[in-house]
Formats: structure tokens, sequence, C-alpha cells
């Protein structure tokens, strides 16, 4: 216990030093940009904790993925209340658990925000649970931070997307596939959900524009936890066979991975032939894999736990110090909630007030430390900017990052390579304030409308 | 193509290789050169520095090379020193030396800069290890080897080759050579003789190169290549074909597997137990236990969990049977509520504590991988292994239930239950036994079962609908009608999934099953006799 | 006449009182306490009751062919699940241009998944009425089919109970697919309002659940009304003894069938009524899991006695909001326990420990005192 | 008036006229007869080519030893079993092979299991009710009322088979006796033309016996009666003409000392009895 207190202080010393010298260069930048015009109104009384939502299933299917995401969100408020909260304010966390059941994350939500008055939600993992909340959150006007790599073609007032949106994960990752390994022929396997399905639409306009033609792409759906990836695997082997370089881009979804990659090993498909690059694979998935077979297959994040920098390292001692288990992994949705934390953090430092109203203006250009050695900036589409790897599995369950982008990329909500959404864009600093703004007719669709009210 | 040009420039360096006389050593400055321009020239450099290296003839250089592939070459920041990571699991890695050799203990991941690898240059070691491989004693590696360079042959190998082949005593490599040439020069050369080679051929690369041809503007070549490709195409679809069967079957054999416990519990005890899956799940964590219990051997713990997945399921069963069925006898809807709980609690027993995560379950290497029938048709290993599995626990259930006291007893309790009894056999312990039988052939299942999917906690929900269906089809109480159900029903579903994708194959299954239920209410093999009617 | 008749008998009195009362208590307790009374009833609990009153009509459905004609119906979420997408589509169409694309025709998840044109098993959802039909006739119509098939063909106990399993897993499977047109996975969601009245204000919330409310007592005394004639006599009839009722010359699967489209569509408004008061409906509402579930709520409550029903349905759902809240793991245990003690001690549930055992069909209602009472 | 008076005189001729309770037709001949039936479960032959003709308002014995195929028979009578060969008709219309139980017993056949069926958790008033000849159809049961006349009805077969008291409690607590008393009742109430007991006196007391054979004697003529009973004694005070079942098939016929000296008889139940 003493060890763990130690080591959890000294971490906290470290970043937070960084965190308030980065500030302060960043509020004189705000001061320039018309930005910050915010100013606190009532202040409330110092003594009364701000309090702090968690939304994550720490049982039922997702429990696998979330629940570590809850012990990221204690363990965060844990540090910064030794630094001394926020405002000379304590940080209270607030934890229910919505059961892997998706009505029931909009009940906790409304709970969170009606009965238990928080300021603030971390929260959700899987897009549907999100969408279930959204109303409830635009409703009662709260705030959420969403940690996980999602299908964009969504920007709420109220909501805040720290994970990357596809241009910040997808896009960067087949021009890589495109560019460095020479890819000419392209697999698009998915579980049929959202997130694979608009994922695959954008790649697929994406692709077709760099003059891929479309009996090169094979685009191939399969159900939650499918587990009899035979046929499948045989027709890519195939279609990989016709002579040009073959890569599959996979948005599989957690449980099918393990069987996929298995058959892939066993039907002698190795990364050399046809490299697999996965967006929903990260070390918490590998480590529940044999990973042997799996060397060199790929995945595209905006972190790796094996990214080489103190602040990754500070986190990842801090981490297993928190969990007390000396093999537990870090992966890219912690970071995200990590840039959140720190990003609300900084915005209510700067507000002056835990107010919503008042941390939504001033959080818009915050910038704060991620764990790559970089920093992230808070967008005025509510997304943040990122750094893209590419990194290779190793067989210690680890990634070894190939290829990042030169710089961060700036999240876009409205992909460019939709037709329902080229037009738009979204902006919520004052005048505009819309998150779904047409530049062709020039008007704001339904969501400010129902903002104004 | 733009690989296997690199690929070239690679195998020229390496041949120089053989021909000077090899492995004398550098001097250790000289090699600490080469793997500096390795560790700090750009990825599009560093194949240059690779060729170097390989060039440099140090004895050495072959393991600088792997460990270089598999990502453990590295450099200690503070000393500037080159090692090869031994250990990379945890925040401390075990290293040696990479120049003398030493091993230099546990040091801390933060002092240690890996030398970046990706795919493209994995691909090139690769070549180049192939290439030095061709001269290796075993014929195994010589024929992976030759198959390897197949499609990534270049002039420099080409003339070579012949003369290898020369000297190639195994028939097998020498074959593979050929291809690789005839390939070569279908390709590079549009050699119109090398195209008869590849008629025939279903390697991929030899396809390619036919299909290359067939583009070509020479008519004569044209007309060979489109012939060629013609009987190719023929035999691929037989090959297809086998294939899709094998894939039903091998999926037919995990739901006879999942289904089979059932038969027993439900078909012969009329109990519907929806805590199988979670049985099952008991099995795949025994193989995870004991493959934690004996690390390094991971085929001997997967053998021994054979048995011992039988005996935790089994009394799992026991248990289950003393606790709650008991008391149900005769309200097999009951059961169903019941047992439904009682998978409820194993499951989040097994969340709570082990842990909510999957486990990895090694795939010892007799299993992974696959048996290559011909260059298009290979089957793969864990799944020819669970198909035998699947038909060796049939089997041997068939055996119990035909030829032992208990089979007979189990069946004559099932018929007259009053008259069982008066006869002196005593039904509890026959429900008991056969409880546990049913659970243990679960477990048995879940041993199969953890080298095809994940374990984890909810690996039973995913077969529990499955195995029902199965028993229901194939008429309750019907061992035969179980194995011939399981085995139909993936057939078809992998049948209909190439054309209506894997959602729609399982829907259209449902829903035959349903409609195959209306027609012939009690299955396939149904029970007859007034005992089956009311 | 048949659906009189529960009016005149005591239970279903009590149970109406106690219900419409709850019903008043809320209200009152919502609209006229200050906010930080104590006894302020908030829109959230207001909601959330509504969704209780929603599984416990859905609860009546199925102790009506469970209790009283001995169909264990493992699909009852299939045509729950039914109703509510009927709600949810109409709820779509009234989004209108409001979507984030601000297509006045397609819903988002249309869009985004560029689809052109709306598919014709959309049309007319834009209008209420139609929509509150198929409510009724969708869920119904799949129970007809089925129904027809399963009980000409005698298919009864286990047999039934797991092909109606089957029925509504392979409904989940159809409607995770996106190209089905229902929005995979994601359902239906993000709703604006119903019949004008937007959703988001506290008095549509409180509008809604009177609804259901007066939904599950009309849903109550329907199913009282069937039980207490004399075909609710020869559905028990057909549970006990199916071949002798055939003897006695009923058509025994036309019985099974009436009842079993009956409950369905109640099954189906419980669903309809879920839908806008949870604001969402997605396929995870087919899963097996749930229906399952929802057997357990009756059991719990005490088979054939539909107020049972009610009672388990309440006591199960408010437990798992308390509970998921404080102990999330026990929450999974102290459910499967409750599975087993229920079947293997409290065959009678919950209503058999409060009254005398052998009243699960109270005297009451035998013909005689009902003439009496006419 | 006389109008009414003359259709009602006539409805012999015109058949759409008959009474919805027994259409059937036995102008021509016996009211049920079974030709060449066979049935065979798994091999084993339970009905092996057997004949048997019943005359309108005959009470007809059936005995032989187990498995003879006595219930077997009336399951094929009453529509539950569907023979491999032969055929059954009930009266000169109705060829029972095409119809299904509720039919049958809508057309006037009513059955007496050999384990007495009631309805256990419905009262035993209820049992009755819904035995009662009516319109089974679903909708006219949903919405069908307790009239008066039906009540007496009721009270008259309760009178007959001396449950009046007990009119109220559920059936399941009767005795085993009271049981096959109610079910008798239940046959009563249908109005059958054709009654199938199965051993109707298991289980009763001497006295309750010879009720039964008398309820059983008054009811024939009006009604045919087929009585399967192992009871000697009770077949005996009640037989007028006997049939010996034996694996299957027609073993003797006649009456009971008749079939009681015939060799192959005496030989069956002296086999049966060594």
């Amino acid at each position: 216990m003493q060890k763990r207190v130690a080591l959890l202080t000294n971490g906290a010393t470290h970043s937070n030093a960084k965190d308030d010298e980065m500030s302060i260069k960043k509020h004189v930048k705000l001061g320039l940009s018309a930005l910050a015009l915010s100013i606190s109104f009532n202040s409330v009384a110092a003594e009364d904790p701000i309090r702090v939502g968690i939304l994550h299933s720490l049982s039922g299917t997702m429990a696998i993925s979330e629940s570590t995401l809850k012990d990221t969100m204690l363990m965060l408020i844990e540090k910064q209340n030794e630094a001394g909260g926020v405002l000379g304010r304590q940080l209270e966390p607030v934890v229910v658990d919505p059961a892997s059941n998706w009505p029931l994350f909009a009940e906790k939500a409304r709970e969170l925000l009606a009965k238990e008055k928080v300021d603030v939600i971390f929260g959700n993992w899987t897009s549907v649970s999100r969408k279930s909340v959204l109303p409830v959150i635009e409703e009662l006007n709260g705030l959420l931070f969403y940690p996980v790599q999602y299908e964009g073609e969504e920007s709420s007032q109220n909501v805040f997307y720290t994970g990357a949106a596809p241009n910040q994960q997808a896009i960067p990752a087949v021009d890589y596939l495109m560019n460095d390994i020479g890819v000419e022929r392209w697999v698009l396997a998915g579980t049929d959900y959202v997130y694979p399905r608009t994922t695959n639409k954008i790649l697929e306009t994406y692709l077709k524009d760099k003059g891929v033609a479309a009996e090169d792409i094979m685009v191939n759906y399969t159900p939650f936890g499918h587990s009899n990836w035979q046929a499948i695997v045989s027709d890519i082997k195939a279609f990989g066979g016709a002579g040009k370089k073959t890569a599959v881009v996979s948005t599989i979804n957690g449980d099918a991975n393990v069987p996929f990659y298995r058959e892939l090993g066993n039907q002698g498909i190795d990364a050399a032939d046809i490299p697999v690059v996965a967006f929903s694979v990260g070390e918490q998935e590998l480590s529940g894999i044999d990973t042997g077979p799996l060397v060199g297959h790929l995945a595209a994040w905006n972190y790796f736990m094996s990214v080489e920098s103190d602040a990754n390292y500070d986190f990842i001692d801090a981490w297993v110090a928190h969990t007390g288990n000396e093999e537990a992994v870090t992966n890219d949705p912690m970071e995200a909630h990590y840039i959140g934390f720190n990003m609300y953090i900084e915005a209510v430092k700067k507000a002056g007030t835990a107010d919503v109203d008042a941390v939504k203006d001033a959080i818009i250009g915050v910038s704060v430390p991620n764990l790559t050695g970089g920093f992230a900036t808070m967008m005025p589409n509510h997304h943040i900017t990122k750094p893209v790897l590419i990194g290779e599995i190793q067989d210690n369950g680890q990634f070894s990052v190939v290829w990042e982008t030169p710089s961060t990329v700036a999240g876009d909500a409205w992909s460019d390579f939709l037709p329902g959404s080229k037009d738009l864009i979204s902006d919520w600093r004052k005048p505009l304030f819309c998150g779904n703004f047409n530049v062709v007719s020039g008007t704001c669709g339904a969501q400010a409308n129902v903002a104004n009210k | 193509m733009s690989t296997s040009k690199l690929l070239g420039r690679a195998l020229f360096a390496c041949f120089l290789l053989w021909a000077g006389d090899l492995l004398a050593q550098t001097e250790d400055a000289e090699a600490h050169q080469l793997l500096t321009v390795l560790a700090e020239s750009s990825s599009t450099q560093k194949k240059a520095a690779v060729l170097q290296i390989a060039g440099s003839g140090d004895v050495r250089s072959r393991g600088w090379l792997e460990s270089f592939a598999n990502n453990k070459l590295g450099r200690i920041e503070s000393s500037g020193q080159f090692i090869i990571v031994l250990e990379n699991r945890g925040r401390n890695w075990t290293v040696e030396s990479a120049l003398t050799g030493e091993n230099l203990g546990e040091i801390s991941r933060r002092d240690i800069d890996t030398v970046r690898v990706n795919n493209a240059l994995r691909n090139e070691l690769e070549g180049i290890l192939s290439v030095i491989d061709l001269k290796s004693p075993e014929e195994h590696s010589r024929l992976t080897a030759a198959r390897a360079l197949k499609g990534s042959v270049d002039g420099t190998l080409a003339e070579r080759l012949p003369e290898l082949m020369n000297d190639e005593k195994s028939d097998a490599v020498r074959a593979a050579l050929t291809e690789a040439l005839a390939i070569y020069k279908v390709e590079e050369q549009g050699d119109v003789a090398a195209v008869a080679t590849l008629s025939g051929s279903l390697n991929s690369e030899a396809r390619a190169a036919l299909q290359q041809a067939m583009r070509s503007d020479d008519a004569a070549l044209v007309a060979a290549a489109t012939e060629a490709m013609a009987s190719i195409e023929q035999k691929l679809t037989l090959n297809r074909a086998a294939e899709t069967l094998y894939f039903g079957l091998s999926l037919g054999s995990v739901l006879v597997l999942a289904a089979i416990g059932l038969a027993i519990t439900f078909g012969v005890m009329g109990v519907i137990n929806m805590a199988h899956g979670e049985l099952m799940m008991l099995g795949a964590y025994t193989t995870w236990g004991m493959q934690q219990l004996m690390p390094g051997q991971p085929g001997l713990a997967l053998i021994l969990s054979i048995p011992a997945g039988f005996l935790v399921a089994a009394l799992a069963g026991v248990a289950i049977e003393r606790t709650v069925i008991q008391h149900l006898k005769g309200r097999p809807l009951e059961t169903l509520l019941a047992t439904f709980g009682v998978s409820l609690i194993l499951q989040q027993l097994v969340r709570t504590v082990i842990s909510p995560l999957n486990r990895t379950v090694i795939t010892p290497d007799w299993m992974s991988g696959s048996v290559m029938i011909n260059e298009a048709l290979s089957l793969t290993l864990n799944r020819l292994y669970v198909i035998g599995f699947a038909l060796v626990v049939f089997a041997g259930l068939m055996l119990i239930m035909r030829k032992t006291r208990l089979g007979l007893e189990v069946r004559a309790v099932t018929q007259n239950r009053a008259m069982a009894r008066s006869m002196g056999i005593k039904a509890t312990k026959v429900d008991i036994l056969t409880f546990a039988l049913g659970s243990g052939v679960a477990g048995l299942a879940g041993v199969a079962l953890s080298q095809i999917t994940n374990v984890g906690p909810n690996l039973g929900q995913a077969y529990i609908i499955d195995s029902f269906m199965v028993v229901v089809f194939g008429g309750v109480g019907n061992l035969w009608g179980t194995l011939l159900a399981g085995m139909a029903l993936g057939t078809i579903n992998q049948l209909l999934e190439p054309w209506a994708g894997a959602v729609l194959a399982k829907i259209l299954v449902l829903v035959f099953i349903i409609l195959f239920i209306q027609k012939r209410p009690r299955g396939l093999f149904p029970q007859k006799g007034r005992a089956a009617e009311g | 006449m048949w659906l009189t008749r529960p009016l005149q008998e005591r239970s279903t009195r009590i149970f109406l009182g106690v219900l419409f009362a709850a019903l008043a208590i809320v209200s009152v307790l919502h609209v006229f306490m200050p906010q930080d009374s104590a006894l302020y009833v908030s829109a959230y609990t207001v909601t959330l009751l509504g969704k209780y009153l929603c599984y416990a009509l859905l609860a009546v459905a199925v102790d009506l062919v469970w209790g009283y004609l001995g169909i264990l119906s493992l699909g009852h979420g299939a045509f729950f699940a039914l109703g509510g997408y009927a709600m949810g589509m109409y709820l779509m169409r009234q989004i209108g241009d409001r979507g984030v694309y601000g297509d006045p025709i397609l819903p988002d998840f249309m869009v985004f998944l560029n689809w052109q044109e709306l598919p014709w098993y959309w049309l007319g959802f834009d209008m209420a009425w139609f929509a509150f039909i198929m409510v009724l006739l969708a869920p119904g119509l799949l129970a007809l089919v089925f129904g027809f098939l399963a009980f000409r063909s005698r298919v009864t106990g286990v047999y039934l109970s797991i092909i109606t399993q089957a029925l509504t897993f392979a409904l989940m499977l159809a409607f995770f697919r996106n190209e089905m047109g229902f929005g995979g996975n994601n359902g239906l969601t993000d709703f604006k309002d119903i019949l004008g009245f937007d959703l988001r204000t506290d008095a549509t919330r409180l509008g809604l659940f009177i609804a259901t409310g007066i939904a599950l007592a009309i849903g109550y005394v329907i199913c009282r009304g069937i039980v207490t004639s004399k075909l609710g006599r020869v559905s028990v009839a057909c549970r006990d003894a199916e071949a002798r009722t055939r003897f006695l010359g009923y058509r025994v699967e036309r019985v099974q069938l009436f009842v079993f489209v009956v409950s369905a569509m109640l099954a189906g408004v419980a669903g309809a009524l879920y839908v806008p008061q949870v604001g969402i409906i997605n396929p995870s509402e087919f899963s097996p899991l749930f229906s399952i579930e929802i057997v357990v709520w009756v059991a719990l409550g005490g088979r054939a006695t539909l107020y049972g029903a009610v009672i388990g349905a309440i006591l199960v759902n408010y437990g798992k909001t308390v509970f998921t809240g404080i102990m999330p793991d026990a929450w999974l245990f102290a459910l499967g326990g409750l599975f087993v003690l229920v079947t293997v001690f409290l065959p009678k549930g919950i209503a058999g420990l409060l009254f005398k055992p052998g009243k699960s069909r109270d005297a009451s209602n035998t013909p005689s005192a009902q003439e009496a009472a006419a | 008036m006389s109008i009414f008076q003359e259709l009602t005189n006539r409805d012999q001729v015109f058949e759409f006229l008959t009474p919805a309770t027994s259409p059937v037709d036995v102008r021509h001949g016996p009211i049920l007869y079974l030709e060449d039936v066979n049935v065979s479960f798994d091999g084993f032959k339970a009905i092996n080519n057997l004949n048997l003709t019943i005359d309108d308002g005959e009470l007809r014995c059936i005995i032989g030893p187990n498995g003879a195929g006595k219930t077997t028979m009336m399951d094929i009578i009453t529509g539950k079993t569907r023979p491999d060969t032969g055929s059954v008709w009930f009266g000169s219309r109705h060829n029972l092979l095409t119809l299904s139980e509720p039919d049958i017993a809508s057309l006037g056949i009513g059955r007496k299991f050999q384990k007495p069926t009631v309805f256990e958790a419905l009262t035993v008033f209820e049992n009755l009710e819904l035995a009662m000849a009516a319109d089974k159809r679903v909708f006219p049961t949903l919405t069908a009322l307790m009239k008066p006349e039906y009540r007496e009805r009721i009270d008259e077969v309760l009178e007959m088979i001396g449950l009046k008291e007990l009119h109220h409690a559920l059936a399941g607590i009767l005795s085993h006796g009271q049981k096959q008393w109610l079910e008798i009742g239940m046959l009563l109430m249908q109005k059958p033309r054709l009654l199938l007991v199965d051993e109707p006196v298991a289980g009763m007391t001497e006295q309750e016996m010879e009720r039964t054979a008398e309820l059983l004697i008054s009811l024939a003529g009006k009604q045919s009666v087929v009585v399967v009973e192992h009871d000697m004694g009770f077949v005996r005070s009640i037989a007028r003409k006997v049939t010996v079942l034996h694996q299957g098939s027609v073993l003797a016929e006649g009456s009971m000392d008749q079939v009681s000296n015939h060799p192959d008889v005496i030989k069956v139940y002296l086999g049966e009895e060594a």
C-alpha cells in the first residue's frame, strides 16, 4: 500500500508539473484566439466536491472491455485528488453499472444527471450505448466524454469524443498499407454493426477515389462473436491468390477475433503474405490470444502500450500499482480517458467553475499532453487531435510501432467520403454553434434547433 | 511485383555470401558499425543495411538477422551496446550481448531501444534466410525454402537454379524448384515451353503468372496459357467442393460434440440442462488450467485435460443433479428454469474467480497448421483433430449405452422407472451416473472448443441454443440422430454460407429446423410406440 | 358478458384498485410536490415505474399462455420487441427532417448507409393509427402463423419451448443485420415526439406512465375475462389433460392458437409502450435470455394467478435497478440463485406464499358464483 | 304449426335435419364396425386383422388378457391412433379414419379412460360443464353463459353419480372411485350415441359396482355401450354379448357361457393363470 501511494504521488507530480506549464502556454495562445470568452459565473462553494459520473458496464458482455476503463477513471481521480483536486475542490467518483444493456445505459445516465447531479460523465464503449444515452445527455444538458474509436457521423454539443474518428485511424492505416506495403487488393472484413459498416463505406469510397477497381475490394460482414471462420478465411486466401499484394482491413469486434486469427494461422496465411490491419484489436484483446501465429499482423491506434515515452512509462507504472498486477496492460481507450480527464480538469480550471455551459465553452482549444509524447487539443467539433500509429503484433502480446503520422490529425466528425455528410461541418463556437452545419445550403440541421429551444 | 524485385537484390547478395568462404568473424568494431547503420538508418535504407550484414559473411550475421526479424535486436540507451532480447514480457527484459553473446541479465524496458522492423523488411529477411536454407541439410527446410521461392525468383537466381537442381536429391524439392523456375520464365520471358510445366499446378503464383501470360500479345503464349488455366480451374472447383464439405463436417463435428452430452441428459433423462454450455466452459477452462500448471508443454497439458476436463465437468454435473435436478423429477420445464439459473451462477463465478477476460489457450505445434493435400486444398489440423475426437467420443458413448451395465440400467430406468426400481436398479444412482456422464461429455466438448474459439465466460452461451437444435432435430433420446443432425446442420450451414453469408445462413438453418419440427414433431428419429404418445 | 365478468370478482377489483391508486399517488406526488421535498417523485422515477409496468403487462401475457394453457413460451420477447419496433418506426418517422442529416424521409441510419429510398415496409408508419394497428398486427400475425404450424402438428411441451426459443433467436440475428433496414445493432433511437407531444417533457413522461398503467389494467381484465370464461376452463383442461379435452370434442389446437395470439398482442402492446419510455429499441430485446427472464418473473410471482406475474415482474426489475447499482457482481448470483430457489422450493411463487395453496384458481370464479353475482 | 310438425316428423328423411348431438346414420346395420384393422408399434403387432361390429343400442363387453389390444382398439375408434390398414365406420356414413378426435367426439362417441382422467384443477361442476354437449368452437365457448337448463342437467347428473354435495370440490381431491364416477358423469353430459368404457369399476366398492352395472344396463338401448373389463364377476353381471380379444384379434364371441366354455379361451386364460 505504502509503495503504491508513493508511486502514484511521484507519478502525479511528474505529469502535473507538465500539465500546468503546458496550460500556461495554452492560455497565452487562447488569449489571442476568440475562443476564451467564458468567464466563470456562479462559482460554487469550494468545499463541496465535483461529482464525476462513471458509466461503464461492470457486468454482462461488455464488462470485459469496460470494467478496466472504470478502474482507469478511479485511478485518475485518485491521482488528481492527491494533487489537490481542482479549484481547491476534490473530485468524487459516482460509479453505476449499465450492465451491457442499452436501454439501461439511458436509464443510468438519467440517474447520474437527475438524481446524482454529477457535473460530468465519462463512459460508454459501444456505439449503440452512446446513441442510447445521447438524447438524455442533451435533454439534461450534461457532459459526456466518450473514449472509444467510433464511426463518426455525430457531433453533440454535450459530448466530447476523445477516441478516434475514422479519419484518425482507418484512413491513415490504409494509406500506410497502400504506400509502404504496396497493397493493391483489399478485404474489408467486419462485424455487422454500425462502426464497421460506416468505416468500410468510407474506406470503399476512399479506395475508389485512389483508383482501386471495384473487383479488387471484397467486403464481408459477420455476426457478433462469430466463431466459424473457415469459409471466409479460405475466400480471403483465394482472393489474395490473384497475384496482387492483398491486405485485410479488419473491423472485427472483440470475441470474434480469436477464432479468426486462429483460422488465419492454421490456413497458413501469415503477415508476410496477407497482412491484417485491425482497428478493434488492442493489447487487452491480445492478452486473450496465443499471439505466436499473429506476429507481424497490424493494428492502427492512437496509442500503444509499447510507445517509448516517459509519460507512458509513468502511466503504466501507476496503472500496474493501481491494479497491483504486474501483467496489467494499458490500451488506447484508457489513454483517451487519460486525455479526456486532463482536458476536463484544464477546462474547469480555465472556466473557474464546473458549470456545464462554462466548461463547454472553456474546453474548446484546451490542449493537454497525450501518452505518446505529444499534445492533444480539443477542436471546435468536440473531437481531439491525435497521432496515428501503426503497430505490428509481437509474440509478447505487444505492438511494435512501425509507422506513425508525421503530425497529429484532427478528428473529423463528418466524413468527407460519405455522400450524406460530405457537406456537413461541426463547430460549437458561437456564432455558428452548430453540430451539423451544411456548408452548401448554409443551414444548421436539427440538433441546433433543439439546442436553441 | 515490387517485393520480388527487392528480394532479387537480396538474393544476389546471398550468392556472393555463398561464393566467398563463409563464417569468418569480422572485427567487433566493424560488426558494431554494421549494426549501428542498421539501427539508425530509416526503414527504407534498412534494406541496404540488411544486405551489408548478409554480405559481411559474419557467423553471427544470421543470428542478428533472425533476432532482427523477430523484433528481438535492440540497443541499450545508456551504453549504446547492442543486445539480443531473450525474454520480453513484463517491464524488465532479459538480454544478451549481440556481439559477445554474454548474458546481461534483466534490464528495464526504459533503457532498451529495439531496432524497428516491419513486414517489408521481414519479407526481405525471409527471402534471404530461405535461400540460405536451400543449402540446409534437412530436406524439409529445403522444401519449404524451395516452395517459398515460387514467384520470387529473379535473374541471378534463375541462372543458378539449374545447377542447384542437379545436386538436389529429393524429387519434391526438385519439382518445386522446377515450377519456381517455370513461373519466372513465363512471367519474365514469356517462355511458351515453360507454360506446360505450370499446367495443372494449383500454386497461386503459377496462376498469377499464367493470367499475366494470357494478357500478353504473343498469340501462342496466350493459347497455351489459356489451355493451362482451363485445366487448373477445373481442378480448383473440385478442390473447392471438397473444402466446403470438409468445412461442413468440421462445423458439424463441433455441433455434435456440443450436443451429444445434451442428448444424454436431455434425451435420456428428460432434463433440459441450460447449464450444459457452462459445463463445456468448465472443460475449456480446465484445459487452460492444465496449461498453466505445466508451462512449456501445452501438448501434454492438452492431452491430460481430456480426462481432467471430463472429471471436472462430471463432478459439477453431479453437484447440479444433487442440489437442483433431483428435486424436479418429471418437471422438465422447471429444470429448464433452474438450470438456467445455475448457468448464470457458473458464468459469474468464472468472471469473479478467474477473470472476465478471455484466457489464452495455446495450440500445441502438432495441432496448429494444416496438412496440405495439394496447394489449393489443405485441411486445418486442429479441426481435423476435432472431427476425429468427436467421432471417438460418439463411439465411446455408443459403447457405454449399448454394451455396459450402466447403459442397460439407464435404458431400463428411462423406459419404466417403477419397473426398473422393482428389479433392484437404484434409480437415483443411475440418474447421478447418467447426468455425470452427460456433463463429462460436455467437458470433453469444452476441451475441444478451447482449440477452436475463445476460452471465456461466454463460451457456453454461444453453443447452448445450437446444441438444443441439434438434439431436437435429431430426435430426442437417439444418439445416432444427434450425430446425423449435427453433421447435416453443419454441412447445410457451410453450403449456404457462400451465397447467403454467415448470418443469413444461420437464420435459414434455424427456420429450416422450426419448419422441420412442424413436419416431424419428434425429430429425425422419433421414439415410437405407446410410450412416446401422451 | 365475458369481459365484464372479471369486474365482479373480488381479486380483480382489489388489483385494479391498487393499480389505479398507485397511478394517482405517483402522478400527484410528481406534479404537486416541490422538487426538494422528500415525497417528490422525479421524472426519472416515473419513467422507471412506467418501464416496470410495461414488464408487468408482458409478464401477464406470458402467464396467460404458461399458467393457464401450459405452453412455456421462451419467445415472448420476440412479440414484445416486434411491438416495440412498430412503435419505434412510428417515432422514427416522426423525427422527420430533424435528424442530423435533415433528411425529411429517411432515418439517419439509412442516410449514412446511403440508402436511396425508404423500404416498402416502412411505408405508412408516419401515420399513428397505422403504426398502432401494426403494434397489434405484427406480433399477432407472427403468433398466428407460428402457432398455427406448431399447434396443428401438436408440437407441445419442451419441443415447443425450444422452437419458440429458436424463433426469437432467428429474429434477433435477422434484426442485427443492417440490410434488414431496422438500424442493425444500434436499433432505433433519438426519438423526438409522439402524437405531437415532446418526449423530453415530464408531462409526456407522466402521460406515458399513466397510459401504461391503463394498458396494464385493460390487459389484466382481458386475461382475467378469458380465464374466468368457459374457454378459460377449457384452457386449463388442455393444460392438464390435452387428450381428454379432445375426446370431449374441443379443438385443442384452436383454443391454444386463440390464447397464444391474444397473449402475443398484449406483449406487443407492452413493447410499444416500453420504447418511448426507455428511448431505444434494438435487437437485444429479442435475445433468448430476456425471454427466459420473463418466464422467471412469472414463476417468482406465482404461475396461473396473473396478479402474481405483475408482482414478480415489478419485484425482479426493482431488485435489478437497486442491485446493479450497489453490487454489480452479486446481482447475477442473486438472479441465478433466484431462478433455482423459486423453481425448486417455491413452485407456487410468491402468490403461493401470500395466499393459501390450492387457491391458484380461486373458487370465486366457479360458474355458479359468477351467475349469482351477475 | 302443422308444417313445423311435418318437418319434425320428416327429419328422418332430410338428413341435414338430424339432431346435432349425433348425425350418425344407423338405418342400415350396425353403429360401429371395424374391418381387417392392423396396427404395429416398432414391429410389435398390437392389432392383428381385427374385425368387430357393434349394433345400435347394444351393450357389449370386451375381455382379454393384458396386451390383447383392448386399449389400442379404443385408441383407434376415438382417432388417437391411426391403423396401418383396415377401415373403421361409425354408422354407415362416417369413416372414422378420416376424422380427428374432436370430430369423432362430437359425432357422439364418448370415451372413459382406463386410468380415470378428469381435470383435477377444475371443480366437479366445471368438469361436467366442459363435458356438456354444446357448441364447442372457440368463440362460442368464450362467450358461453351458464343457462338454467344447463345447470339443471348438470345437477341431474350430479345426482346420478352421487357427487351432489362435492360439486364445488376440486376434482383433484376425489377418491379413485369418485373419479371413475365423475368421468362416467362426463360421458353422460356428452349425450353420446356410443360409449366406450374402459375398466369402469376398478377401485370401486361392491355397491358402487352394482350401481355402475345398473347405470350401464339402463343406458343400453338408448345408447350403445362397449365395456372393457377384467372383473369377470362384473362382466357376468351385465353381459349380454361378450367378445374375447387375444393378441390383437377376436378369439371368440358370444354369450358369457359360450365364451367361457370356448376351448381357446380357456387355454389362453389358464395359460395366463399358470
